[in-house]
C-alpha cells in the first residue's frame, strides 16, 4: 500500500498517544540538556500538562466512532476510552506522589523517572487501543521494561535494585510463557489480528486441536496473570512492591495492573469468544471452572497471607493480590455486566489504592521505615491523616458508603446473577474479604488504638490535593455510583468492543 | 515431497523452551538466568517461524511476530543486565540465591 | 532423507546440546558460549524454515550483540565465574515440573501436521517482509523504537556510575 | 356499694406509693396512714360483703389488650366465695397494720416495712377480685413478691436472704405449674375467664385427660403456694420474717390462696375425680406429714409455721373430699385463730427476745393477756368442742368419711391428735413450769405487749371463739346457704354424718391435750422416751424428715451440676471450635508466608508448578488421555 | 414536609456531629450536653414521625423513593435493569422499634457522662450508630438495609474498642467478625434474591416470593432455593440474636465494651437480630418459615435454657447479664416458632422489653463500675443499706427480667409462651423450666448485691445521682407502664403483625 493511503488514515484517533509519545521524547531531550544541579520541577510541570492535555484529548474521543487504523494495529473504541482514562487519571495522581517523593539518591534521575513513567503509561495506552497480538505484546514489554527500570530507580537502595531485578527476572519468564502460548494461538490461525484469529479458529482443522487449543489458552492466560499480580504469578508482587519507590508502587499496583486486566479482556475474550474448546462447546465456558479456582485461590492467597505482614508495603502487595482476585471473578461469571463492573472496580480501587499509598509514601519516608508502627497513634497526631485513611482501608475492605463496596456489591451481582450461579465463589470472596477485615482493621488500630509516636506530620501540598480528591472521590463514589455508572452508559457502547471494523487497508488488499 | 514436519520443529521449541525454564528456575549466576530467559524466547521464535511456514494459514506474519518479539527480547536483556549491574555494585555479587532480603 | 531433514537434525542436535551443555557446564563463560552455538544453530533453522532474513537478524543479535553483552556483564561482574550448584531437591522438583509441562504439551503436538501449503516465503523475504513491517505494522514498528529508546536510558541511567562515586573513585 | 369494690385494693396501693415516697420524711407515723388506708378497705369489703350476703354479686370488665381476635381483659368480680375471702384478708391486714404499729417500734426501716404490707395486701386483694386466670396469676405473682420482699425484711441476715429466696423460688415453681394450667386451659376453652372456662366444662367441650391435666396443673400452683408436700419446705424458712408478716402471709392470707385457687376452680376439680383424689390425698398426708414434724420443733414459730402447713392440707383434704364449704369454712377459722397464735407468739418474741421455746417457760402469769389469748387459739386449733376449730374440723373430717375416704378419715383423725399435741406442748412449755432463762434470753423480767398489739390480738381471739357457729349442725348453716349463691353447685355436698365423728374429734383432741399435759406439766412421762424408744423416728422427725437435705442433695446440686456442664462447654467446646478456626487460618498464613522464601526462581518455579498442575487438571478433567 | 420527614429523622444524628466538629475536643462540659442534646433531638424527631404516623393504618407510610443505582445490561442498552432505589418507610413495627432506638439512645447518651477521654470522637462515633440503627429500621429495600446494618458495625468497633475495659480489643474484633460473618451471608442472599427478581424492595419481593411455583421456577426459584435461603438468613440472624453457639462474641462485648455502649448494643443492636428475623424470615419466606418452625422453637428453647444454666454459675454480673440476654433472646425465638398473634407479639415484645430491662440493669451495672472499679458478685452485698436507691432499682430491674407480671418482661414472656403451648405444647412445657431458671440466677446475681451483710470499702459509695436517677426512673417507668397497659403498644404493632400473620396464614 502507498504512502497516502497510509495517510488517509484518521491518525487523529492517536491523538492521545501522540500527545503522550511527544511529551516524553521532548522531555528526554530537555533533561539531557538541563544542569545535574537544576532542579526537575518544570519537567514535573510538564509531564503533568502532557498528561492532562492526553486525558483531554481521550475526553474528547468520548463519541468519537470505532476507528481501525492498519488492521486494528491501533483500535480506537469505547473500551480503550474507558480504561484509557483510569490509565491516565491513575498515571496523574501516581506524578504528584512522584513529583513530592523525597528521596536523595533518586534525585539524579528524577527527570527520567519522569518519563519512564510517561512510556510506561503509553505502552498501557496501546495496549488499551490496539487489536493485533503484535501490538498488544510490545505495548504490554513497553509497559513492563519502563516499570522494570523505575522499580530500580534507587540506585543505592539495595532493596530498590533487587526488586528491579526480582521484576525483571518474574517479568521475562512471564513474557516467555505469554508469548509460548500466543505463538500456538497464532499458530493455529496464522493471523494477528484478533478478530481475524476469531474468524480462523472455526475452521474445522482447528477444532481437531481443541485440546492444544486450550492449553494455549491456559498458557497465555497464566503469563498474563504476571502483570495484575494474580496466581500463580503473583508472589513477584510483594518482594517488588516492597522494594520499590512507594510512587512506582502505586503505579504498579493501580495502572500496571489495570492494563494487565485491559489486555485480558482484549485478548483472551476477543480471540476465544467463538473457538470451540475440547468437546465443541464453547471454549470460554469450558474454561471458566479452572480460571474461577485460580481466582479462589488468588484471593485466599493475598487475604491469608497479609494477616502475618508487619510491613505496610508488603501487606497492601498481598491485599492487591487479593483484589486482583476480586476483579477476576466478573471477568470469568461471563455475566452480562463484565465491563462496567470491571471498570467500576478498577476506578474505584485506583482511587482507594493510591490514596492509600500517598499517605505511606508520607509516613513511611518521614519515619524512614516501612513497619506498620509507623501508623501508630496516627489519629492524635493528624486526623486529617487518620480519616482518609480510614477511608480508604474500609473501602479497601467493602464498607458500606465507599466505592469500594459498590464495586464488590457489583462483583457479587456478576457471580450470582450469571445462571447459574456460582455461589462457592461468592463464598470465597465473603471469607476472603473477612479476613481481609482483620488486617485493614488492624492498621486502623494500631492508627486509634495504639499510643507512642508522637512526632508531626506534614504533609506537602500536591499530596494534600492526592488525597482530598482520592477520599472525596471515594466517598462519593460510595454514595452516588449513578455518576460513574451514567457516565458509563452514558459515553460507552460496549458492543463496539467485540465489532471488526473494515479499514481502508483492507480495500487496498 | 517429504519435508521436516510442523511438529519436528515444535518439538525442538518445546525442548528448547524447557531447557532454558530449566536454566532460568536453577542457575545461581543472574547472568545465566538472564540468557536462560533468551533461550526461552528463541524457542517461542521457533515456534512462529515454523507456524508461518507450515500452518493452516502460513504466511510472512509469523516470521515478522518473530522479529519484534527478537527486539523486545534484546532491550529485555539490555536491562536485565543494567539491573544487575547495579545490583553488584551495592552487592558484590550475581548469586540469584543470596537476592532475599525481601521474604515472608 | 533429504538434505533438509539431515540439516534440521544436525541443527536441531546442535542446539538442544547447547542447551544441555549451559545447563550441565560450571564455568559461566562456558555456558555462553555453548549457548552461541544454539543460537547459531537456530538460525540455521530460521534459514531451512525459508526465513533467511529472521536467521541473520538471529545471527546478528543473539550470537553477536547479546551473547556479547552478557559476556561482558559476566565481565563486569566478574568474582567467581564458578557456578555453584542449587541444592539437589529443589533441582530435581523444578526438573520433574517442567518435564511433566513437556509430556503433555508432547502430548499434543506430536500429531500437529496441517501439511504444507504453497506459498513462497523464500521469495525476496527481506522486501516483503520490510513492506509489511513500514505498512501494516508501523505502529507496533514504531513502537519498539520508543521501547527501544526506553531500554537504552534505563541501561544508561541504572548502569552508569554516579558523579559522587567516581569522586569517591578518584580519591 | 359493689360497684365501689375496685377500690379496695386500691387503698393499700396507695399506701404503698404514698410511704415509698415519702419514707424520708414520715418517720413511724407512717404506720397510720398505712392503718387507715387498710381500715378503709375494710369498711368497703365488710359493705361489699354485706351486700353479697343479700344476693348481691357483680362482674366488670374491660378489654387490657387484644391478641389478634381474642380480647385479654382485666376487671373485678364479687362472689360470695370472694367477698368472704375479702372481709378476711381485709380484716387480718387491717389488724396485722395496727400490731406491727408496736412490734417493729424503733426499726430503721420502719416506713418500708408498711409500704411492703400495703403492697402485700393490694396484690391479695387484688387476686381475690380477680375475674380471670391471667389477672389472678399475675397478683398471684405479686403477692409471692410482697411475701419475698417481707421474708427478706430482715436483708443483712443471712439466713432471711435464703429463706427469701427459698421462698420466691419454690412458689415460683408451683407458678409455672399454674401458668401452664391457665394456658392450656386457655386453648382448650378460648379464655381466661372463670365463668367461661366453667361453661365449657359444663358443655364437655374438654377432653377429660385435658380437665385432669389441667387440673393438676392449677393445683401444682396451690401447692407450691400453700405449702403442700412437696413444695412445702420454703414455708417454715420464711419464719425469718418479721412475725407480724407470718401472721399476716404466712398463717391467714397468702398460703391459703392455694385453697382459695383451688375453691375458686372447683368446677374443674369435681369435672375431674382423678384430680380431686390427688388434691385429696397430697392434702391428708401433708396434714399428717406437718403435724409430725411440728412435734418436736423448738422454734415457736417453726411449730406454729408447721401447723399452719398441716391445717392448710386439712383444708385440701376437704376439697379434694368434695367438702366444698369445709374447706372454706376451715380456711376461715383458721385465717383467725392461726394469725391470733402468731400475734401471740409475736407478742411472747416481744417479750423475751428468743424464740426458743426450751429458753421461755412460766411466762402465765406475766403475760397477763397473752397467755389467755394463746389458750384460745390452742384450743381452737385442736379442734376442742365450741370453739371454732372444733366445727371445721368436724366438717372436714365427716365430709371425708362422707366421701368414702376412710384411709384418709383416720389420717387427718391422728393428725387432730398430733395438732392437739403440739399445740399445747408449745402451750405448757411456754406458759408453765419455771422460767428456763439463758443469757440471750431474759424470761425473768418481762412486760405485757403495748396495747396496739394486744387489741388486735383480742379482736382475733373473739373471733376464734365464734368464728365457727356460722355454719353448726345445730344453729344452722348459714355459710353453706351463702355460699351457695355461688357458681360452684353444692348439690351433692348433702351429706349425712355419722354421729360418732364429732365424739372422735372431740376425744383425740383431749387425748391430744392429756399427753401434753402429762409429758411437759406434770412430767409423769419423760420427756424424751420417743428418743430412746425409736432414735432414728425422732431423729427423722425432729430433721423434719429430712426433705431439705433430700431437695440439697437431688435438685439443687443437679442444677449446679448442670450449670457447671454448660459453662464447661461453653468454655471448651463453643470457645474451642471458635480458637481452632482462627488458629488453622494462622497457621495457614504462616505457610503462605514461608513459601514466600525471597528467592525470585522459587516464585517461577511455583508459577510453573501452578499452570502445569492446572493443565494436569485440565487434561484429566477434559479426557485428554482418551 | 412528611415526605422528608423520614430522612430527616434517620440523618438528624448527624446534626449532633455538624455541631461537634466546631467544639474544641477539649471541652469535655460542652461535648457531652452536644451529646444529650443530640440525641435529645432525634429523640423529638422521632415523636414528631410517630405523630405523623397512623396508628390504625395498616400499610407503609411516610414512604420514599429515589432512584439510586441502575446497572444496564449492555445487550440492552438505555433500558435499566437491576435498579437500585433510595426506599424508606416505617410500618408500625419499625416505628416502636424506632422510638425505642431513639429513647435508649438518648439514655445512653446520658450514661456516656461516664466516658473518661476523647468525648468528641466518642460522640461522633455514637451519633454514626444511632444513625445506622435508625437507617435499619426505616429502611425499605434489602440495599439500605444492608448498608445500614453494615454502618452499625464500624462505629461499634471503634467504640469497644477504644473506650472498652482490659480486652476491649479482643471483644472489638470478635464483633466485627463475628457480624461480618453475618452480615456476609445477608449480602449473599440479598444480592441472589435480587438478582433472581429483580428487585430489592421488601413488599415487592415478598409478592414475588407469593406467586405460585410454577411462575417462580421460571425465575430459577426452586423451592429448595427458597429454603437454601431462608436458612442462610436465619443463620445471619442468628449470629446478631445471638442464638446459641453463636453467643460468645456478645458475651465478650457486653463484658468489655463500656456500659453506655452495651445499654445501645443489647438494648437494640441485639433487636436487628430479632427484627431481620420477622422481617425477612416470616416475612418473605412464610412457608418455609412454617416448616422450620419446630426447629426455630427448639433453638429458642435451648437457647433459654442454656442461657440460664451458664448464667446461674457466673461470678462477674456483667456476665450473668449477659448470658442472661442469650436466654431472653430466645423467648424470641419461641415467639416466632408459635407463628400465631399471641406467638409473634410476644416474640416483638419481648424485643421491646428485653431492650429496655437490659439497658436499664446494664445502666446500673455501669453506676456500680463507676463507683468500685469492678463488677464482681463478691465484691458487693447489703447496698440497700448505703444505696437503697441503687438497690431498689436494681432489685427491680432484676424482678422485671423475670418476668414479673406489672413488668414488661412478663408480657412477653406469657404471649410467646402462650403462642408455643397453641402449636408445641411438649417443648413449650420444656422451656417453662427456664421461667424457675431466669428465678433463680436473677435472684441470685441480685441479692448477692443488694441483700446480705455489706463488706465496708463499699460503705462510702454515694447512691445514685440525679443525673444517674433519670435513665433509671425513666427506663423503669417504661418497663411498668408497658408492664400495665400494653395495648397501646401492641395496637400500634398489630397492624404490621397482622399483615406478616396474613402471609403466614397462622
Amino acid at each position: 500500500m502507498d504512502l497516502d493511503t497510509l495517510l488517509s488514515f484518521d491518525w487523529g484517533a492517536m491523538a492521545p498517544e501522540f500527545i503522550i509519545l511527544g511529551t516524553a521524547t521532548l522531555l528526554s531531550v530537555i533533561d539531557l540538556f538541563m544542569k545535574k544541579e537544576t532542579s526537575r520541577k518544570p519537567i514535573a510541570w510538564l509531564t503533568g500538562a502532557g498528561v492532562i492535555s492526553a486525558l483531554v484529548s481521550v475526553l474528547m474521543q468520548l463519541d468519537h466512532k470505532v476507528t481501525s487504523i492498519l488492521f486494528d494495529t491501533y483500535r480506537l473504541d469505547s473500551f480503550s476510552v474507558a480504561f484509557k482514562i483510569l490509565m491516565l487519571l491513575g498515571t496523574g495522581l501516581v506524578l504528584v506522589l512522584a513529583a513530592s517523593y523525597k528521596k536523595d539518591d533518586i534525585e539524579e534521575n528524577r527527570g527520567e523517572f519522569y518519563y519512564l513513567l510517561l512510556t510506561a503509561l503509553l505502552g498501557a495506552m496501546m495496549m488499551a487501543s490496539s487489536a493485533d497480538l503484535i501490538t498488544l505484546f510490545v505495548g504490554l514489554e513497553l509497559l513492563s521494561l519502563s516499570s522494570y527500570i523505575m522499580a530500580g530507580l534507587e540506585k543505592r537502595d539495595k532493596r530498590s535494585n533487587e526488586s528491579a531485578f526480582k521484576y525483571v527476572v518474574s517479568g521475562g519468564i512471564a513474557t516467555a510463557i505469554t508469548l509460548f502460548g500466543m505463538s500456538y494461538v497464532f499458530g493455529l490461525t496464522g493471523e494477528t489480528n484478533l478478530f481475524l484469529i476469531a474468524q480462523n479458529m472455526q475452521d474445522p482443522e482447528i477444532l481437531k486441536h481443541g485440546f492444544l487449543l486450550v492449553f494455549a489458552f491456559f498458557i497465555t492466560f497464566a503469563g498474563l496473570t504476571f502483570k495484575i499480580a494474580a496466581a500463580p504469578l503473583h508472589m513477584w508482587a510483594p518482594d517488588v512492591y516492597e522494594g520499590a519507590p512507594v510512587p512506582v508502587t502505586a503505579f504498579l499496583s493501580v495502572v500496571s495492573k489495570t492494563a494487565g486486566f485491559v489486555i485480558m479482556l482484549r485478548l483472551i475474550i476477543i480471540t476465544f469468544i467463538a473457538a470451540a474448546g475440547i468437546k465443541g462447546d464453547s471454549l470460554l465456558l469450558q474454561v471458566q471452572p479452572y480460571v474461577m479456582v485460580l481466582a479462589a485461590v488468588t484471593m485466599i492467597i493475598g487475604n491469608v497471607t497479609a494477616l502475618k505482614q508487619r510491613n505496610i508495603k508488603r501487606m497492601f502487595a498481598y491485599s492487591s493480590i487479593s483484589q486482583a482476585g476480586y476483579i477476576l471473578v466478573p471477568f470469568v461469571s461471563n455475566s452480562s455486566l463484565m465491563f462496567e463492573l470491571i471498570w467500576f472496580y478498577l476506578l474505584a480501587y485506583l482511587f482507594m489504592n493510591i490514596g492509600a499509598f500517598t499517605i505511606i509514601q508520607v509516613l513511611t519516608t518521614q519515619a524512614k521505615s516501612n513497619d506498620i508502627s509507623v501508623f501508630r497513634s496516627l489519629f492524635k497526631r493528624s486526623p486529617w491523616l487518620a480519616v482518609p485513611m480510614t477511608i480508604f482501608l474500609l473501602s479497601l475492605a467493602g464498607i458500606p458508603v465507599t466505592a469500594g463496596f459498590v464495586g464488590k456489591f457489583g462483583i457479587f451481582m456478576g457471580a450470582l446473577g450469571g445462571q447459574p450461579a456460582h455461589y462457592w465463589l461468592a463464598g470465597v470472596m465473603m471469607v476472603g474479604t473477612l479476613i481481609s477485615y482483620v488486617y485493614y482493621f488492624n492498621v486502623m488500630a494500631v492508627m486509634f488504638f495504639r499510643d507512642g509516636e508522637e512526632a508531626k506530620i506534614s504533609v506537602p501540598p500536591g499530596l494534600a490535593v492526592v488525597l482530598a480528591f482520592c477520599a472525596v472521590s471515594t466517598v462519593i463514589l460510595g454514595i452516588m455510583p449513578e455518576l460513574a455508572l451514567n457516565f458509563f452508559y452514558g459515553n460507552f457502547d460496549i458492543n463496539e468492543f467485540f465489532m471488526r471494523i473494515e479499514d481502508i487497508a483492507d480495500h487496498v488488499h | 515431497m517429504s519435508s521436516v514436519p510442523l511438529t519436528a520443529y515444535l518439538m525442538l521449541a518445546l525442548i528448547l523452551f524447557c531447557i532454558g525454564l530449566f536454566g532460568a528456575l536453577t542457575k545461581r549466576n543472574a547472568v545465566i538466568v538472564l540468557i536462560s530467559i533468551e533461550l526461552m524466547l528463541n524457542a517461542v521464535n521457533i515456534n512462529l517461524v515454523a507456524f508461518a511456514k507450515y500452518s493452516l494459514f502460513p504466511g510472512l506474519k509469523g516470521q515478522i511476530f518473530a522479529l519484534f518479539t527478537i527486539t523486545v527480547a534484546a532491550a529485555e536483556a539490555a536491562v536485565g543486565l543494567a539491573i544487575l549491574i547495579a545490583l553488584y555494585r551495592n552487592r558484590q555479587t550475581v548469586n540469584v540465591d543470596e537476592m532475599d532480603t525481601m521474604k515472608r | 532423507m533429504t538434505g533438509e531433514m539431515i540439516a534440521f537434525f544436525l541443527l536441531a542436535l546442535t542446539a538442544i546440546a547447547g542447551g544441555v551443555l549451559l545447563i550441565n557446564l560450571t564455568n559461566v563463560v562456558h555456558m555462553v558460549v555453548a549457548l552461541i552455538f544454539t543460537f547459531l544453530a537456530i538460525a540455521g533453522i530460521y534459514i531451512t524454515l525459508s526465513a533467511e532474513f529472521v536467521g541473520v537478524v538471529q545471527v546478528l543479535i543473539y550470537s553477536g550483540a547479546i551473547t556479547i553483552l552478557m559476556l561482558f556483564g559476566i565481565m563486569l561482574t566478574k568474582h567467581q565465574e564458578q557456578e555453584k550448584k542449587t541444592p539437589r531437591l529443589k533441582v530435581w522438583l523444578t526438573a520433574l515440573t517442567i518435564g511433566l509441562f513437556f509430556l503433555i504439551m508432547y502430548g499434543k503436538i506430536k500429531d500437529l501436521n496441517f501439511g504444507q501449503q504453497n506459498v513462497e516465503l523464500h521469495v525476496d523475504n527481506t522486501k516483503k517482509i520490510g513492506v509489511e513491517l513500514y505498512s501494516h505494522y508501523v505502529i507496533p514498528f514504531e513502537l519498539t523504537s520508543v521501547l527501544l529508546l526506553v531500554a537504552l536510558i534505563g541501561a544508561i541511567i541504572l548502569a552508569k556510575r554516579d558523579a559522587d562515586d567516581e569522586k569517591g573513585a578518584k580519591k | 356499694m359493689l360497684q365501689m369494690s375496685w377500690l379496695i385494693p386500691l387503698f393499700p396501693l396507695l399506701s404503698f406509693i404514698l410511704l415509698l415516697l415519702f419514707r424520708k420524711s414520715v418517720k413511724e407515723s407512717t404506720a397510720w396512714i398505712g392503718v387507715l388506708l387498710t381500715w378503709l378497705s375494710l369498711v368497703l369489703s365488710i359493705g361489699v360483703f354485706l351486700a353479697v350476703w343479700h344476693g348481691g354479686g357483680i362482674k366488670v370488665e374491660g378489654t387490657w389488650f387484644q391478641l389478634g381476635k381474642k380480647m385479654i381483659t382485666m376487671g373485678y368480680e364479687v362472689n360470695p366465695l370472694n367477698a368472704l375471702m375479702l372481709v378476711i384478708v381485709s380484716l387480718v391486714s387491717f389488724l396485722v397494720h395496727i400490731y406491727s404499729k408496736g412490734y417493729m417500734h424503733g426499726d430503721e426501716r420502719f416506713p418500708v416495712f408498711f409500704a411492703y404490707l400495703g403492697l402485700f395486701s393490694f396484690a391479695m386483694l387484688g387476686l381475690v377480685l380477680s375475674p380471670n386466670l391471667l389477672q389472678l396469676y399475675m397478683f398471684w405473682e405479686l403477692v409471692g413478691l410482697g411475701s419475698f420482699l417481707l421474708i427478706g425484711f430482715y436483708y443483712f441476715k443471712p439466713e432471711a436472704k435464703a429463706a427469701a429466696k427459698k421462698a420466691f423460688i419454690m412458689t415460683r415453681i408451683g407458678d409455672v405449674g399454674l401458668f401452664i394450667g391457665m394456658v392450656l386451659l386457655f386453648w382448650q376453652a378460648g379464655s381466661f375467664e372463670y365463668d367461661e372456662i366453667f361453661a365449657s366444662i359444663k358443655n364437655g367441650e374438654i377432653a377429660q385427660n385435658m380437665l385432669t391435666l389441667t387440673a393438676v396443673c392449677i393445683f401444682v400452683g396451690a401447692v407450691g403456694k400453700s405449702g403442700q408436700l412437696p413444695l412445702h419446705t420454703w414455708l417454715p424458712d420464711a419464719m425469718e420474717g418479721p412475725t407480724p408478716v407470718s401472721a399476716l402471709i404466712h398463717a391467714a392470707t397468702m398460703v391459703a390462696a392455694g385453697v382459695y385457687l383451688v375453691a375458686t376452680m372447683y368446677p374443674l376439680f369435681q369435672a375431674s375425680h382423678t384430680a380431686l383424689t390427688i388434691v385429696a390425698v397430697v392434702g391428708g398426708v401433708t396434714a399428717i406429714f406437718a403435724a409430725s414434724v411440728g412435734l418436736m420443733q423448738k422454734d415457736i414459730k417453726r411449730v406454729l409455721a408447721y401447723s399452719t402447713v398441716s391445717q392448710l392440707g386439712y383444708m385440701m383434704l376437704s376439697l379434694g373430699a368434695s367438702g366444698y364449704v369445709a374447706g372454706v369454712f376451715h380456711l376461715t377459722t383458721h385465717a383467725f385463730f392461726k394469725a391470733l397464735l402468731f400475734l401471740a407468739a409475736g407478742s411472747v418474741i416481744h417479750a423475751v427476745h428468743t424464740q426458743n421455746i426450751e429458753e421461755m417457760g412460766g411466762l402465765w402469769k406475766k403475760l397477763k393477756l397473752t397467755g389467755p389469748l394463746f389458750l384460745i387459739g390452742a384450743l381452737a386449733i385442736s379442734g376442742v368442742p365450741l370453739l371454732s376449730g372444733f366445727f371445721s374440723k368436724d366438717e372436714i373430717l365427716a365430709s371425708t368419711y362422707a366421701d368414702g375416704k376412710y384411709g384418709l378419715f383416720w389420717l387427718a383423725v391422728i393428725a387432730a391428735f398430733m395438732t392437739a399435741f403440739y399445740m399445747f406442748r408449745l402451750f405448757f412449755l411456754v406458759f408453765t413450769g419455771e422460767p428456763r432463762s439463758t443469757e440471750h434470753s431474759n424470761v425473768k423480767n418481762v412486760h405485757e405487749s403495748p396495747s396496739v398489739m394486744t387489741f388486735p390480738m383480742i379482736v382475733l381471739g373473739l373471733l376464734a371463739i365464734v368464728a365457727g357457729y356460722v355454719n353448726t349442725s345445730w344453729f344452722g348453716t348459714f355459710l353453706t346457704d351463702y355460699l351457695a349463691q355461688g357458681p360452684v353447685d353444692l348439690s351433692h355436698a348433702e351429706h349425712h354424718t355419722p354421729v360418732w365423728i364429732p365424739f372422735v374429734a372431740t376425744g383425740v383432741a383431749l387425748l391430744g391435750i392429756l399427753l401434753a399435759y402429762l409429758i411437759y406439766q406434770k412430767k409423769t412421762i419423760s420427756r424424751d422416751w420417743l428418743t430412746r424408744v425409736l432414735p432414728s423416728l425422732s431423729d427423722a422427725v425432729y430433721n423434719k424428715w429430712y426433705v431439705d437435705e433430700g431437695y440439697d442433695q437431688t435438685v439443687v446440686k443437679g442444677t449446679r451440676g448442670l450449670s457447671k456442664l454448660g459453662v464447661l462447654f461453653d468454655r471448651y467446646v463453643v470457645e474451642g471450635l471458635v480458637s481452632a478456626v482462627t488458629a488453622s487460618v494462622r497457621s495457614l498464613s504462616k505457610f503462605g508466608s514461608r513459601m514466600q522464601d525471597g528467592q525470585v526462581q522459587s516464585y517461577g518455579t511455583f508459577a510453573i508448578f501452578g499452570i502445569v498442575l492446572l493443565l494436569l487438571i485440565v487434561a484429566l478433567t477434559g479426557g485428554y488421555f482418551s | 414536609m412528611n415526605t422528608w420527614l423520614l430522612t430527616i429523622l434517620i440523618f438528624s444524628p448527624l446534626l449532633g456531629v455538624l455541631v461537634l466538629l466546631f467544639i474544641p475536643s477539649s471541652d469535655e462540659k460542652s461535648i457531652k450536653t452536644i451529646g444529650v442534646l443530640g440525641t435529645l433531638f432525634v429523640l423529638g424527631t422521632a415523636l414528631v414521625t410517630l405523630s405523623a404516623f397512623d396508628i390504625k393504618g395498616s400499610d407503609l407510610q411516610l414512604t420514599e423513593t429515589y432512584r439510586w443505582i441502575s446497572y444496564e445490561v449492555f445487550q440492552s442498552k438505555g433500558e435499566v435493569s437491576y435498579p437500585i432505589l433510595y426506599e424508606v418507610g416505617i410500618n408500625g413495627l419499625s416505628m416502636v422499634l424506632i422510638l425505642l432506638t431513639a429513647v435508649v439512645s438518648l439514655l445512653a447518651a446520658i450514661a456516656s457522662f461516664s466516658i473518661k477521654q476523647n468525648w468528641k470522637s466518642y460522640f461522633i462515633l455514637f451519633f454514626i450508630l444511632e444513625v445506622g440503627m435508625l437507617g435499619v429500621f426505616a429502611s425499605q429495600n434489602l440495599f439500605l438495609f444492608f448498608i445500614f446494618f453494615e454502618l452499625t458495625l464500624i462505629p461499634m468497633f471503634f467504640l469497644i474498642g477504644r473506650w472498652g475495659y482490659l480486652e476491649k480489643e479482643k471483644a472489638a474484633y470478635s464483633f466485627l467478625i463475628y457480624n461480618g460473618i453475618g452480615s456476609a451471608i445477608l449480602l449473599i442472599v440479598f444480592v441472589v434474591l435480587f438478582m433472581k427478581t429483580g428487585t430489592m424492595n421488601f413488599d415487592r419481593l415478598a409478592e414475588t416470593l407469593a406467586l405460585p411455583q410454577a411462575q417462580l421456577d421460571q425465575m430459577f426459584i426452586t423451592k429448595s432455593f427458597k429454603m437454601g435461603m431462608l436458612i442462610a438468613l436465619l443463620i445471619a440472624f442468628a449470629v446478631k440474636l445471638p442464638v446459641a453457639p453463636l453467643h460468645s462474641w456478645m458475651v465478650r462485648v457486653h463484658v468489655q465494651a463500656p456500659p453506655a455502649i452495651v445499654m445501645i448494643h443489647s438494648g437494640i443492636l441485639l433487636k436487628i437480630g430479632a427484627y431481620g428475623l420477622i422481617r425477612f424470615g416470616a416475612g418473605m419466606f412464610p412457608k418455609e418459615f412454617h416448616s422450620l418452625a419446630f426447629v426455630i422453637g427448639l433453638f429458642g428453647v435451648i437457647n433459654l435454657l442454656y442461657g440460664a444454666f451458664i448464667a446461674i454459675n457466673q461470678t462477674d454480673f456483667k456476665r450473668v447479664l449477659a448470658y442472661s440476654s442469650v436466654s431472653h433472646m430466645g423467648i424470641v425465638l419461641i415467639g416466632l416458632a408459635a407463628l400465631n398473634d399471641a406467638g409473634v407479639t410476644g416474640a416483638v415484645f419481648q424485643v421491646v422489653s428485653h431492650g429496655l430491662i437490659s439497658a436499664l440493669l446494664f445502666f446500673l451495672v455501669g453506676a456500680l463500675y463507676e463507683r468500685s472499679g469492678t463488677s464482681e458478685l463478691k465484691a458487693f452485698g447489703g447496698l440497700a443499706k448505703n444505696m437503697p436507691i441503687l438497690a431498689g432499682v436494681l432489685l427491680a430491674g432484676g424482678l422485671a427480667s423475670l418476668g414479673l407480671p406489672g413488668m414488661s418482661g412478663f408480657i412477653s414472656e406469657f404471649m410467646a409462651f402462650l403462642g408455643l403451648f397453641h402449636k408445641m405444647p411438649i417443648l413449650a412445657a420444656v422451656g417453662t423450666l427456664g421461667l424457675i431458671l431466669t428465678a433463680v440466677y436473677v435472684l441470685r446475681a441480685v441479692m448477692a448485691i443488694t441483700f446480705g451483710s455489706e463488706n465496708e470499702q463499699q460503705s462510702g459509695y454515694p447512691d445514685l445521682s440525679s443525673a444517674e436517677r433519670i435513665p433509671a426512673f425513666v427506663l423503669l417507668t417504661v418497663i411498668l407502664f408497658i408492664g400495665i397497659y400494653p395495648a397501646w403498644l401492641s395496637d400500634m404493632l398489630r397492624p404490621a403483625l397482622d399483615a406478616i400473620l396474613l402471609g403466614l396464614g397462622g
